[in-house]
């Protein structure tokens, strides 16, 4: 695995506006994602978790300019995305694709498997049509389909099956960074596990990079190299995955895999029952926007917005208790929480 | 690379499905609802009775028997005479032809016109959709059966002018129809998907827009169709659609109200001619609606 | 734990969809009981008859298309099916309870919650006034943890978020201390650290009220950490039952064995997940044979040609596979088999 | 809630004045000189020639145009070419008539529409489903001129119930107040007459209300169809809840709001769209009225007719809008 | 079946009212459409003298049945010998309604306001006297009062019409305090001095007028109330005069008079013709500007069976442009006869006999003259056929129809007339003169020998030798058939059986002083 950084994020900001009023004036923003930075190495799996409505898929769709970020800079592959033309952004598109939650609304009802899957090696003029269809059905025996399924249409399929198809689809143009947004997220247990095998496989033979976007933390510990963690459309830990899920640091990081079920009755766990619900991102809370439920809230956190900064290498965290904190002091606080 | 297939799952193994489209499915569900399967049934009776009526009707419709006005029905005039004396079950076969010329083409005028403004407007938003949209409200708020009769008071009164001012009155129907439908199909996710993959605005528009906003436009045009029926034999009523000797339904009404007392068979059949086609066609879009609407299957 | 009583018990139900592409058996013989003061769990994957079963059991199917087409649904020893409606609409939110996946959807978008509460109340206590009412439905209020609960009266559901609606149907499944309380996916549709709080209020009603629990949901997490007992179902059958911890220890099922196994685990990262080939079937899509036949690495002649009975592996534990028929003979079901 | 009306009223200046363009460009394209029209048949070159100049018909379009406009926004509607009424006097009374022919089909429309699409919907594939279905859409397919002689012939003529045409007892005619005249018996407390006047709308009443009501009842089942799929009449039953309020209470609430959106539009229709329903019963109503100047090319009646229908199909259609919020609390517009 | 008599309101009155003592004395009238004004002098459009000749009266009125002129407000009006001064000696005791007197200086001021009108305001007055004060061709000089009871007329020229025009309905004698409070508040609020008086006007629905009790004619009216109901569709208003919701109805459809002869409850009443129907053809669109093409189209049409389907007989063939109840009408001419043979010979004399193709403009609504032009229009179709010549039949909207048919734009068009004063200028010369090219003489016919003989007939007093011009005319316009005459219709009424004392007026705007129910 190289460590050259294939994409890089820099302070992206995605603010809705909020629109009121006789002439729709705008009355104020959804900080739907709000000074997000991060940086996916070649080869790896980098996984975001966090509870819904926190800003993953807004963060995902901006990587690929689906939606205009408000402010920040996108680098992929060495090219500043946010100063592309969007001609010039849309053929770059060969190179970042996205696999998405719910693969049946992703895929056109009215078009068989084949129309679907050579749709990107048109769009991108590869490949003459034969060749083209050739591909296709080498393509969907990769993915665990066969060739004979290329005629039919989306809704014949099952979830699982679907959702083999969005990933086929998003391999056509041999590209070099998959987006998947909640990929699994919609499926079965049993389905579930199916594609997370294949999603690996596939990284492997090809070479992929991935952002994987989901909200079950069993999942995202599986798949992914490094993990971050978001709140409230901000990036709250960042960190290789053991080492994140072995010593999380941010409150609410804690609490979140302290909430998550473990199948396994004689697990003994202690449970940090984070109260209240998660604030409304067009009204979030002043300074660190996680005060209204931290069980380790100080004064500051009211006021200041923590910055995301290195506590130990490779492990980044916002918050306030560790800001001016050693290592050590942290390791001693744990107990208190 | 190649392995990796069997590696997976069993899959493979799994029997072959038929083939079948969205389309056929859609035909699969309406074949198997009584109703729609009825109303199509009409309206095939009213188009075979177009196509081939006028071989089997009596000839000469516009012959006038002034001897035989308004007779009875008779072994020998089977819905009786009108005041000219010509065959009524004659000129209702004839006049079938009208009304389903003027009910398809009107319809497709509309459909063509409105279609294409609110895709425009639904795609490309801005001042454009505030323009057209704009018109569409100025349009929806005339009395639609009046700002007909204004069209065709400009353009003269005659079938083919009746058609353009049912179509032109149709439109914002349509164009409504279609903006809306673009508008939620824009935020689908496959069209997130086709712009993933780097597909152009215009293509996006024709292959994944334009298909799948089709449906709620059949639905709505072939109940279109019956409205538009309607609407003429209301213009051929107040003498602004199709003119002497055509058999057209409404003008045979408008024609006959004054036999009401004397003769009141000129006045119930073509009527029932009317219903029974507008009912052929609501039929029928019904049963399409339900078989191209999704929210109908689990 | 001593001996309670059962308080609901369900015998060879069979509720099945007469739709227009055919019949769908979506409820298949089940067999189960649930006893006072216990929680238990119901998992399976999408599809597989669970919301089917419960909604059989409040006499909620959808008809048409759907029809209990036999077995009996004792409650108290009466049995649920064989009751009029008028009788059902007294069991139904009296004595058996039911809240549902959808938090957002399962409240009257156009009712405040107060109003909503209240109907609850004065459906079944006939002689109430109002405001003994609002009182009683404050108090559910507050006993489900909502804070400002007289003023949350006035809201309308649009108002509260996720984690409070479900609180409300929590509470307003609680208005007559029911016998019974189905639970369908009542986290699913939550996020974590929610599903955290309601699970734990669920619990703690538990104790308190002694209020039997029927929790369906699709994630052994949660069966692991709420439930006593489980049933296994797939493609709308039961087949596997046992204690929670049983379940996990000794899974006896090659589905349930599979689902267990291909569940990544956030304690500790698995190379490579298991997984169980294939799709869930659709109930009655397959005809002959085990149902989980196609799917089951030890699969052999028999499982495709006969549906295993529920073979009982110990007091406690039932398996639905041909691995565990130790004398070749059904035990549970009166067919008579036909030898491999 | 107010600045929210406040802009749907500031929208509707463009549609109001982009439709006394279209009308004015319209009546203006109809071939036929309204003084020719005005004087008739028998009438000299002279004297059309010079009423031409006094209607001001010889400007250019465009005068002619912004001369209505700048009327208009001093309130005057103008007056008849033909009577030479103006036309807020006169239009006072067709309005009426019409609202009040409007008003009683819709409200039977509504009445029954509503009621045989809840039971059918209550009752789907029931007979009654079946049977009003069908009938609904026999009700949509009938050219309803043909409905109205047919009734007519049937009602007045062969069985003597009803009277044929006509608002009122000639005879014994209404003093009108707000020419509404079921309000103005009974403010006068003539119930004898009230009657009379019940009697005479219920004709053309019914003819007019055919279509709505179908539209309606059609509308309501499949809205409460949907609804009762829905996830929150379960918890209604699972409360033990009765059937009839399950339906009643729970369901309607919700099913009502693209019935609603229906009858604003129906009302519309009936308010300018009913000439032939008009006609045929000789009800003094503004479709008449308008359908009659266009026949005379009588330019201002035409306009501020259409101008006034239009607006009030707007502002129902607005207070339809506003409705929902009352309904359903989710929708606030601010 | 109809109401009870009862003028004041009080107590219930439903349709059905009992009515055994009382006898009926209120008349509803149903008729096509409302009036456009209620004062005459303003308007040229007959519903609204329909209601006018009731309330108000002329200094000179038509006989009951005809024409002829007899003494109204004016006791007798003497000419002069040159025919340019009359002298009216007015009634006396007659009070208008609002109880001002009527007397020579209200005739005067009702003259001074219509000549000093224009075109717009009194649009009738100008096309009968030759235009306005300051007018040229303005034939009245002066309108003076001589004592309270004598006006004397002096005119520029003599003016043969000139009694019958004073006798027309739109020259009735108006309460002058009344119109001098304002036009506008006049037209909606008449004073007369007639029968009646004005009550109400609920516009496209009602006029209501009641009996005048010091009308100056003794006993009269015999009626308490009139109600005049506009029912714009012919067979709605017959169905509302079987239901009995109104006692008179005109525009009767002739197909419907059988009905109506059948039914116990009912009678049928003809108004005397003074009116033709006819297919005009412009004879400046060829193949019309040949004579033998315009009496092949005479001989090709079969007016006895339109007039036998669609007249229901009730009308009679036309061979002149005015009928026969006119004085100086040509009795001697011989009709062009159904002859199609004789209309192909004709056809080929002038190289058609393989026919041509035409526009037949057929009339969208019905009109005395012409109950159902389109009907008509299709039997002319087929006639038409009959010979060789392809008709299409053109319809338009009636205003567009006129406008374009005096333009000239239609090959042949179907149309008619009403005499306004039953005098034989007003057919002739509006019709049919050159100087009525543009306005009335739609086929742009033009004819110096008869144009001659018209204008010549215009100042005759002498009514023989003015008679003798207008057959002369007749003479020429018959062989140059500019028109195919096709029927002189009588229009039809209904009434209830007991209605008694209605004489239909030819003119089309009936008395009703004289009109009771008998028991
Ligand atoms: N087009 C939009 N306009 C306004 N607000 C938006 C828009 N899209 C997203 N948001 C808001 O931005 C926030 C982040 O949304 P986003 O979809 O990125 O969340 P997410 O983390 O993907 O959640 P989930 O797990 O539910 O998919 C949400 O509060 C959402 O309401
Ligand atoms: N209204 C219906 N019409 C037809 N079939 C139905 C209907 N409702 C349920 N089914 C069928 O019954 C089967 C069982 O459905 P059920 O809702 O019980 O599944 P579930 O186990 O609750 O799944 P999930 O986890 O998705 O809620 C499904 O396969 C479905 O096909
Ligand atoms: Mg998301
Ligand atoms: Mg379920």
């Amino acid at each position: 695995m190289t460590t050259k950084p294939l994409l890089k994020v820099e302070n992206l900001k995605k603010y809705f506006p909020v629109k009121k009023g006789l002439l729709g004036k705008t009355v104020g923003y959804v900080k739907a994602v709000d000074d997000v930075s991060f940086y996916v190495n070649e080869g790896e799996t980098l996984g975001i978790v966090g509870e819904s409505g926190c800003g993953k898929s807004t963060t995902g769709r901006m990587l690929m300019r689906l939606l205009e970020p408000t402010e920040g800079k996108v680098e992929f592959d060495g090219k500043d995305l946010t100063s592309l033309t969007s001609e010039e952004m849309r053929k770059t598109r060969r190179d970042i694709q996205m696999v998405f939650q719910d693969p049946y609304a992703s895929l056109n009802p009215r078009h068989t498997i084949e129309k679907i899957l050579e749709e990107p090696l048109v769009v991108h003029g590869i490949d003459n049509s034969k060749e083209r269809k050739k591909k296709v059905r080498e393509f969907l025996e990769i993915v665990g389909l066969s060739a004979y399924h290329a005629k039919r249409y989306p809704h014949q399929f099952s979830g699982g099956q679907r959702q083999r198809i969005g990933i086929a689809r998003a391999l056509m143009t041999n590209p070099k960074l998959i987006i998947a947004d909640e990929p699994v997220s919609a499926l079965d247990v049993s389905i579930q596990s199916q594609v997370l095998n294949l999603m690996q496989d596939l990284q492997k033979d090809f070479n992929l990079t991935y952002i994987f976007i989901a909200h079950d933390l069993g999942v995202v510990r599986h798949i992914s190299d490094r993990v971050g963690v978001m709140y409230l459309g901000k990036m709250v830990e960042i960190a290789e995955s053991e080492q994140l899920y072995a010593q999380p640091l941010h409150p609410y990081t804690k609490a979140l895999l302290s909430a998550v079920p473990v199948p396994d009755p004689n697990h003994q766990k202690e449970q940090i029952l984070l109260e209240g619900d998660i604030p409304n991102p067009a009204n979030p809370p002043s300074g660190c926007t996680f005060h209204t439920r931290c069980p380790a809230k100080m004064d500051i956190c009211m006021k200041a917005i923590p910055k995301l900064f290195e506590q130990y290498s490779g492990h980044s965290v916002a918050c306030h208790l560790y800001s001016e904190l050693s290592g050590n002091d942290i390791k001693q606080m744990e107990g208190s929480l | 690379m190649t392995e990796l297939a069997p590696k997976i799952d069993g899959i493979t193994k799994e029997k072959v499905i038929k083939t079948s489209g969205p389309w056929r499915e859609a035909w699969n569900g309406f074949r198997k609802s009584k109703v729609a399967v009825v109303g199509a049934g009409i309206v095939l009776f009213f188009i075979l009775l177009a196509i081939f009526g006028p071989l089997i009707a009596k000839e000469g419709i516009n012959d006038q028997v002034l001897g035989d006005r308004l007779l009875p029905p008779s072994a020998e005039f089977w819905l009786g005479t009108d005041d000219l004396g010509r065959d009524i079950l004659s000129r209702i076969i004839h006049g079938a032809r009208i009304s389903l010329w003027v009910g398809f083409f009107s319809v497709i005028g509309s459909v063509v016109v409105g279609s294409a403004l609110g895709i425009i407007a639904g795609y490309y938003g801005r001042w454009v959709d505030t323009i057209i949209s704009r018109v569409f409200d100025i349009m929806l708020a005339f009395p639609s059966i009046l700002l007909a009769i204004a069209i065709i008071s400009v353009l003269g009164p005659n079938l083919q002018n009746a058609l353009i001012a049912i179509a032109i009155i149709n439109v914002p129907n349509f164009g409504r129809l279609i903006r809306s439908k673009v508008l939620s199909i824009k935020e689908d996710e496959y069209i997130t998907a086709a712009k993933g993959i780097g597909m152009k605005d215009a293509r996006i528009l024709i292959s994944h827009i334009l298909p799948n906003s089709m449906a709620p436009v059949i639905v709505q045009g072939t109940l279109a169709i019956a409205t538009a029926i309607l609407e003429a034999a209301a213009l051929g009523f107040l003498g602004l659609g199709a003119q002497a000797p055509m058999p057209e339904w409404g003008k045979m009404l408008a024609d006959s109200k004054n036999y009401l007392q004397s003769a009141p068979w000129t006045m119930i059949f073509p009527g029932m001619a009317i219903m029974l086609t507008v009912l052929g066609f609501n039929l029928m879009g019904d049963g399409l609606r339900d078989a191209l609407d999704p929210r109908m299957k689990n | 734990m001593g001996e309670r009583k059962t308080v609901l018990q369900v015998k060879d139900l069979q509720t099945t969809f007469f739709t227009d592409s055919g019949e769908i058996p979506a409820v298949d013989h089940i067999d189960f009981h649930v006893k006072e003061g216990e929680i238990l769990g119901i998992v399976g994957e999408s599809g597989c008859g669970k919301s089917v079963t419960s909604l059989s059991i409040m006499g909620l199917v959808p008809k048409p298309p759907g029809k209990i087409v036999g077995g009996e649904i004792l409650f108290e020893d009466k049995d649920l099916l064989k009751m009029t409606e008028r009788q059902m609409r007294r069991i139904r939110g009296n004595d058996i309870a039911m809240i549902f996946q959808e938090p957002m959807t399962s409240l009257n978008p156009l009712f405040t919650i107060g109003n909503q509460m209240t109907e609850a109340i004065l459906i079944h206590e006939k002689g109430w006034s109002k405001k003994k009412a609002v009182n009683r439905a404050v108090e559910l209020l507050e006993l489900v943890g909502l804070p400002r609960a007289a003023e949350m009266m006035r809201d309308y559901p649009h108002q509260l978020s996720g984690g409070m609606r479900q609180r409300v149907m929590i509470a307003m499944a609680l208005v007559c201390d029911p016998k019974v309380l189905i639970a369908d996916e009542p986290t699913t549709a939550l996020d974590v650290t929610i599903q955290a709080q309601i699970l734990k209020l669920m619990r703690d009603l538990n104790t308190r009220l002694d209020t039997a629990v029927l929790l369906i949901t699709h994630d052994l997490g949660v069966v692991a950490e709420t439930c006593e007992r489980v049933i296994v179902m797939y493609a709308g059958q039961i087949i596997e039952e046992a204690p929670v911890k049983k379940i996990f220890e000794d899974p006896q099922h090659p589905y349930t064995k599979g689902l267990i196994q291909s569940i990544p685990d956030m304690r500790y990262k698995k190379e490579r997940l298991y997984s169980i080939p294939g799709n869930v079937p659709k109930p009655g899509s397959i005809k002959q044979g085990c149902r989980f036949a196609a799917r089951c690495e030890f699969a052999f002649d028999r499982c495709q040609k006969e549906n295993p009975a529920l073979y009982e592996t110990s007091d406690v534990h039932d398996t639905r596979c041909f691995l565990y028929d130790k004398e070749g003979v059904e035990m549970n079901d009166n067919k008579t088999l036909v030898k491999s | 809630m107010l600045s929210y009306i406040g802009k749907r009223l500031l929208q509707l200046i463009p549609v109001l004045l982009g439709m006394t363009f279209i009308v004015f460009m319209i009546i203006r394209a109809i071939p036929g000189n309204p003084a020719q029209v005005i004087l008739g048949q028998q009438a000299t070159k002279e004297a059309v020639a010079a009423l031409t100049t006094k209607l001001g018909l010889d400007n250019p379009w465009y005068i002619q145009y912004f001369n209505y406009l700048g009327d208009i926004f001093k309130g005057d509607l103008g007056e008849s070419m033909r009577t030479r009424a103006p036309v807020v006097d006169e239009i006072w009374s067709y309005l009426a008539a019409t609202f009040e022919l409007a008003l009683f089909a819709i409200i039977i429309a509504i009445v029954i529409g509503i009621n045989a699409g809840i039971i059918s919907a209550w009752f789907q594939n029931s007979w009654f489903d079946y049977t009003a279905m069908i009938l609904a859409l026999v009700g949509v397919s009938m050219p309803i001129f043909w409905l109205g002689l047919m009734g007519q012939w049937v009602f007045s003529l062969e069985l003597q119930w009803l009277p044929t045409t006509g608002r009122e007892e000639v005879r014994d005619p209404v003093e009108a107040i707000t020419n509404l005249y079921v309000l103005d018996t009974i403010i006068q407390g003539r119930f004898d007459q009230l009657g009379v006047v019940l009697k005479h709308l219920v004709l053309p009443g019914l003819a007019l209300a055919t279509i709505p009501m179908a539209i309606i009842a059609r509308m309501t089942r499949s809205s409460m169809l949907e609804v009762m799929r829905s996830d929150y009449i379960r918890t209604a039953r699972a409360k033990g809840q009765k059937m009839f309020w399950v339906v009643y209470k729970h369901a309607l609430k919700n099913a009502i709001i693209p019935v609603l959106t229906i009858i604003g539009l129906q009302m519309g229709m009936l308010l300018g769209g009913a000439i032939l329903t008009e006609t045929i019963f000789a009800w003094p109503g503004i479709g008449r009225y308008i359908y009659e100047a266009i026949g005379y090319r009588d330019y201002p009646v035409i306009q501020s007719s259409i101008l006034i229908v239009a607006l009030i199909f707007v502002l129902i259609n607005l207070l339809v809008d506003l409705m929902y919020s009352l309904i359903d609390p989710r929708i606030k517009y601010d | 079946a109809c109401g009870q008599a009862d003028s004041k309101k009080q107590g219930s009155k439903g349709e059905e009212g009992g009515g055994k003592t009382d006898v009926n004395k209120t008349l509803v009238f149903g008729r096509g459409g409302d009036s456009t004004s209620l004062d005459p002098s303003r308007t040229t459009e007959g519903e609204t003298y329909k209601v006018t000749i009731n309330l108000y009266e002329t200094l000179l009125n038509f006989g009951e049945k005809d024409t002829t002129i007899q003494p109204g407000l004016a006791q007798k009006a003497e000419p002069s010998a040159d025919g340019l001064t009359y002298t009216f000696t007015l009634q006396e005791g007659v009070k208008f309604h609002d109880g001002t007197d009527f007397n020579a200086d209200a005739v005067v001021k009702n003259f001074e306001r219509w000549a000093s009108g224009d075109a717009e305001k009194n649009p009738y007055y100008s096309s009968m006297f030759g235009g306005f004060n300051d007018d040229e061709d303005h034939v009245i000089e002066s309108v003076k009062a001589d004592g309270d009871n004598t006006v004397i007329f002096k005119l520029k020229r003599p003016q043969a019409p000139f009694l019958k025009n004073i006798a027309m309905p739109m020259f009735a004698i108006a309460s002058p305090t009344a119109f001098e409070k304002g036009e506008d508040q006049f037209e909606r609020n008449p004073v007369g001095t007639g029968p009646f008086k004005f009550v109400e006007w609920k516009p496209n629905d009602s006029i209501t007028i009641e009996k005048y009790d010091d009308y100056w004619q003794e006993g009269l009216p015999k009626l308490d109330k009139v109600i005049f109901r506009s029912i714009p569709d012919n067979s709605t208003r017959l169905n509302a005069l079987i239901k009995g919701d109104i006692e008179l109805a005109d525009g009767i459809n002739p197909s419907d008079g059988v009905a109506i002869e059948g039914n116990d409850e009912l009678q049928l009443i003809e108004r005397p013709s003074m009116n033709v129907g006819y297919l005009g053809l412009t004879v400046t669109r060829p193949p019309f500007d040949k004579k033998e093409v315009r009496q092949a189209m005479n001989y090709a049409i079969d007016k006895k069976s339109i007039i036998e389907s669609f007249f229901e007989g009730r009308a009679n063939s036309a061979k002149n442009p005015m009928p026969p109840s006119i004085s100086g009408y040509n009795d001697a001419i011989e009709e062009y006869e159904y002859n199609p043979e004789k209309a192909k010979e004709l056809l080929a004399s002038v190289g058609l006999a393989d026919g041509f193709e035409m526009e037949l403009w057929a009339m969208p609504v019905p009109r005395p003259y012409m109950p159902d032009g389109r009907k008509v229009a299709e039997v002319i179709q087929k006639n038409l056929a009959d010979v060789g010549i392809t008709a299409k039949i053109v319809s338009h909207e009636w205003a567009t129809y006129l406008d374009l048919a005096s333009k000239g734009d239609a090959d042949a068009f179907m149309l008619g007339w009403t005499g306004d004063n039953g005098d034989a200028d007003n057919f002739l010369y509006v019709l049919l003169d050159q100087d009525n090219i543009g306005s009335n003489n739609y086929t742009f016919y033009k004819n110096q020998e008869s144009h001659d003989l018209l204008i010549a007939a215009q100042s005759e007093i002498d009514e023989e030798k003015r008679n003798e011009l207008y057959k002369k005319a007749q003479e020429i316009i018959h062989d140059d058939a500019p028109w195919v005459p096709i029927a002189h219709s009588t229009p039809l009424l209904g009434a209830s059986k007991n209605l008694t004392g209605f004489v239909p007026h030819p003119t089309g705007s009936d008395l009703l002083s004289k009109v009771e129910f008998k028991e």
